[in-house]
């Protein structure tokens, strides 16, 4: 059987994979990418809890599903940035955008 | 158990004990068992595309007044092994600067996204998996077929090919929420997501029930298969090809193979959705019956696919787009927000009662939908009066936006 | 070991290395697909955990849309296909140093938990009704509920306006 | 559990079956590539440049539109398996949510992004 400690393992390897995309990409898009792998690591561990804990109510679903939610808000908007902001400096490139920088 | 009753059951069981008796542990039994079972399956499927292709030709053949395939075997029956002959000992080029593994996995992932839908279709009473999610399985698979045509399109690195990616994807996403808003009334009415469930629940066929969600369901799949009347993207008699122009030989083959496959799982999806599935005279204590019955019901919304090949003419790219969002989309709505809160009133009116007064709200619906449809045209043709005033030029029609395949690189 | 554990351990495999490559190919078409190898592994965890619903929805959400969306925009804010010079900032060490510290405290805390090995109990056959009642109890998830879908409305809105504009047309 | 081992073995076989036949037209084929004919096919003009088009966003606000669609009828299909056992306020709800979905299209559709251009 597999036991609860291997899901949170392997959901840590995957969040801060993540994580690893978000500090070091350029491309905007890429640094997305990023947050979409932090997000499902958190969902992993939400529904591990859930199996292991509280199977009969579902709770830990409820909790999964509106992440999803919040996942998809934050790509729309997100993504929706990105292509005001490539109109405006004709890249998406984190580097190239600088103009509040100094 | 007889053979009749239950054939799968006892091919089964009889492969089991065979398995047993040759010292294989439970486990791979069941794995051996299910392999063998999808297997047959998946190959009865792809076979059964060979004879869909002559027939489908063979059809608009008719339909255009001409024979069809007639020389290769009676009837012309043979005519797709030629074919596929032929096919195989075709050169795959590869252009030089694709993709390559992205450019071989399109068309394998747009295949299979198209074949694993069989995965979850009851066949008959007790056979094919009861999973508790069946219906939305039926659209997460559909997602892979759009994905296989987006990387097609992109690794073929050839602009044209990624346009037609871009507009068949567009047009696929638009006209799979109808789809999906469709698909939701009968998951409402029988209060399960399996299909086998919804197709227990069938006591009176949901087409009676629902006439329009049918109607927005079949228009809706047809769109998303890209077929006639709106299958502007690779439309044969105009443009040379869509998405798939860089692919030759057998691995286009494969995009043919899923493209009617697709036309016919539809129908297989609608017949078990809305025509009540295997259910039918006998059905219950044959079988086989029901298969037959299956078979039957999903050939006959296939062949109103090809009908409409047949028949109907190309719609424009703004046409299609508006007639999903501005059209399907909230009359889709309407119908789900109808059926949940009079489906609450006449739960308890008896299963004909509960039929026909959905069947009558359909009815008002479909009056009240041809209404609007005919002051809108009204509307239009005063407007294009106005246009046309004494004194100046007569305007027969507003102007047209013209629709050529490179308008859209801006 | 076990069937399940076998499956386990492929899938982690299979989901974990198209993660890295999410994260260091410097093709962005081809991170966006090794984004959908790795959600579709997620969504193999979620039917290994019975959570058939969560499994299809993802694949869904994340595979069918938002994926295919990532791909539009990759598409869109492009001035060629291919990504030329590294795609990795100067950063990179600092985010690999800290990544592996993060990773080490998390493993080391989740090892000191006291946690069951085995679950509970098994999940109803009724989940998803389960599920749905409880979405909209006012007991329940009815707020959430509600509040998801008005902000999808305001996300909507939000997209369209920042993106859209009358030049394009 | 025993229903999706039987799904994943069929997945599975739907992907083999197409790359088998891939396999078969790539074996069973001549194969003599040369540069002409493994040009990028574009109307039979030399291909300048890289493959590169500006596309519209128009295709960013379908796609947008339809994450939006696909995520709340995510939420809107177990309340459609639990609807039998649901009280009228919670049929309501439903109801509300779908209505906000509406909402979302609405605008959509004054705002003109729904309109191919």
């Amino acid at each position: 059987m597999i036991s609860l400690d291997w899901y949170l393992i392997v959901a840590a390897a995957l969040f801060v994979i993540g994580l690893f995309g978000v500090l070091s990409r350029k491309n905007a898009v890429a640094i997305l990418m990023g947050v979409e792998l932090m997000l499902n690591a958190v969902n992993i561990n939400l529904l591990a809890f859930w199996r292991y804990r509280a199977p009969t109510e579902p709770v830990g679903m409820a909790f999964a599903i509106i992440v999803f939610a919040v996942a998809a808000a934050e790509v729309a908007v997100g993504l929706a940035l990105f292509i005001a902001v490539y109109r405006r400096f004709n890249s998406v490139v984190a580097d190239d955008i600088n103009l509040m920088k100094w | 158990m007889g053979i009749l009753s239950q054939p799968i059951g006892v091919i089964a069981e009889w492969l089991r004990n065979l398995f047993l008796g040759w010292g294989l542990s439970e486990g791979l039994t069941t794995v051996l068992l299910y392999l063998i079972g999808a297997g047959v399956l998946a190959t009865l499927v792809q076979v059964w595309v060979i004879f869909l292709i002559w027939f489908e030709r063979k059809i608009i053949g008719r339909f255009q007044d001409r024979l069809g395939p007639n020389r290769v075997g009676p009837y012309g029956l043979l005519q797709p092994f030629a074919d596929l002959i032929k096919i195989i000992t075709k050169e795959v080029i590869i252009p030089r600067e694709a993709d390559k593994a992205v450019y071989l996995l399109g068309p394998i992932i747009m295949d299979a996204g198209v074949l694993a839908i069989w995965a979850v279709i009851p066949l008959m009473p007790m056979v094919g998996m009861d999973l508790n999610v069946a219906a939305l399985y039926t659209i997460a698979v559909g997602a892979f077929a759009t994905l296989g045509i987006l990387m097609s399109g992109w690794a073929s690195n050839n602009k044209f090919a990624l346009l037609s990616a871009f507009r068949t994807v567009a047009q696929m996403v638009s006209y799979e929420v109808p789809t999906v808003l469709a698909l939701l009334i009968p998951v409402l009415l029988a209060g399960t997501m399996s299909l086998q469930g919804i197709v227990e629940a069938q006591h009176v066929w949901y087409i009676v029930f629902a006439p329009l969600a049918f109607l927005i369901y079949f228009i809706a799949s047809v769109a998303e298969v890209g077929r006639t009347p709106f299958d502007l993207l690779e439309a044969e008699s105009e443009i040379v090809a869509g998405f798939h122009i860089e692919y030759s030989g057998m691995v286009f083959a494969i995009f043919y193979v899923g493209d009617f496959l697709h036309a016919f799982t539809i129908g297989a999806l609608g017949a078990v959705l809305f025509l009540g599935g295997w259910r039918g005279p006998g059905a219950e204590t044959y079988p086989l019956l029901g298969l037959l019955y299956l078979w039957i019901k999903a050939f006959l919304v296939y062949f109103l696919v090809v009908w409409a090949r047949g028949t109907l003419p190309r719609v424009r790219i703004d046409q299609m787009m508006d007639f999903s969002w501005k059209f399907l989309t909230p009359l889709a709505l309407i119908l789900l927000v109808v059926a949940a809160v009079l489906d609450h009133f006449v739960m308890g009116f008896g299963v004909w009662g509960r039929a026909l007064s959905h069947f009558a709200a359909n009815v008002v619906i479909a009056v009240l939908t041809l209404r609007y449809l005919d002051h809108q045209d009204k509307v239009r043709e005063s407007k294009r009066k106005m246009v046309a005033q004494p004194g100046q030029y007569p305007v027969a029609r507003p102007p047209v936006p013209v629709e050529t395949s490179t308008e859209a690189a801006s | 070991m076990t069937a399940m554990q076998i499956v386990f351990i492929l899938t982690a495999v299979v989901t974990l290395f198209a993660a890295f490559r999410v994260v260091t190919t410097p093709n962005m078409i081809h991170a966006a697909l090794w984004l959908i190898v790795a959600l579709f592994g997620v969504a193999v965890f979620y039917i290994l955990l019975s959570a058939s619903f969560l499994a299809v929805a993802q694949v869904i959400v994340y595979i069918g849309a938002i994926a295919i969306l990532m791909m539009f925009v990759i598409m869109l804010t492009r001035r060629e296909m291919r990504d030329r010079g590294p795609q990795t900032g100067p950063q990179w060490k600092w985010a690999a140093i800290l990544s592996a510290l993060l990773f080490g405290g998390l493993v080391w805390m989740v090892e000191s938990m006291a946690l069951p090995a085995a679950p509970v109990g098994d999940v109803p056959e009724s989940s998803i009704a389960d599920l749905g009642k409880a979405l909209v109890s006012p007991n329940g998830f009815v707020i959430p509920f509600e509040v998801a879908s008005v902000l999808l409305l305001a996300a909507l809105i939000g997209a369209v306006y920042v993106a859209w504009t009358r030049r394009n047309s | 559990m025993n229903s999706w081992l039987y799904i994943g073995i069929f997945v599975a076989l739907s992907l083999f079956f197409p790359a088998l036949l891939a396999v078969l037209g790539w074996f069973l084929g001549p194969r003599r590539p040369n540069p002409v004919k493994t040009d990028t096919y574009e109307c039979g003009l030399e291909t300048v440049g890289e493959t590169w088009v500006q596309f519209k966003i128009q295709y960013y606000l379908f796609a947008l539109v339809f994450l939006i669609f696909d995520v709340e009828l995510v939420f809107l299909y177990p309340w459609a398996v639990a609807y039998h056992s649901l009280p009228l306020y919670a049929v309501a709800e439903g109801v509300i949510f779908i209505v906000l979905l509406a909402a979302a299209l609405v605008y959509a559709w004054r705002k003109g992004a729904l309109t191919w251009s």
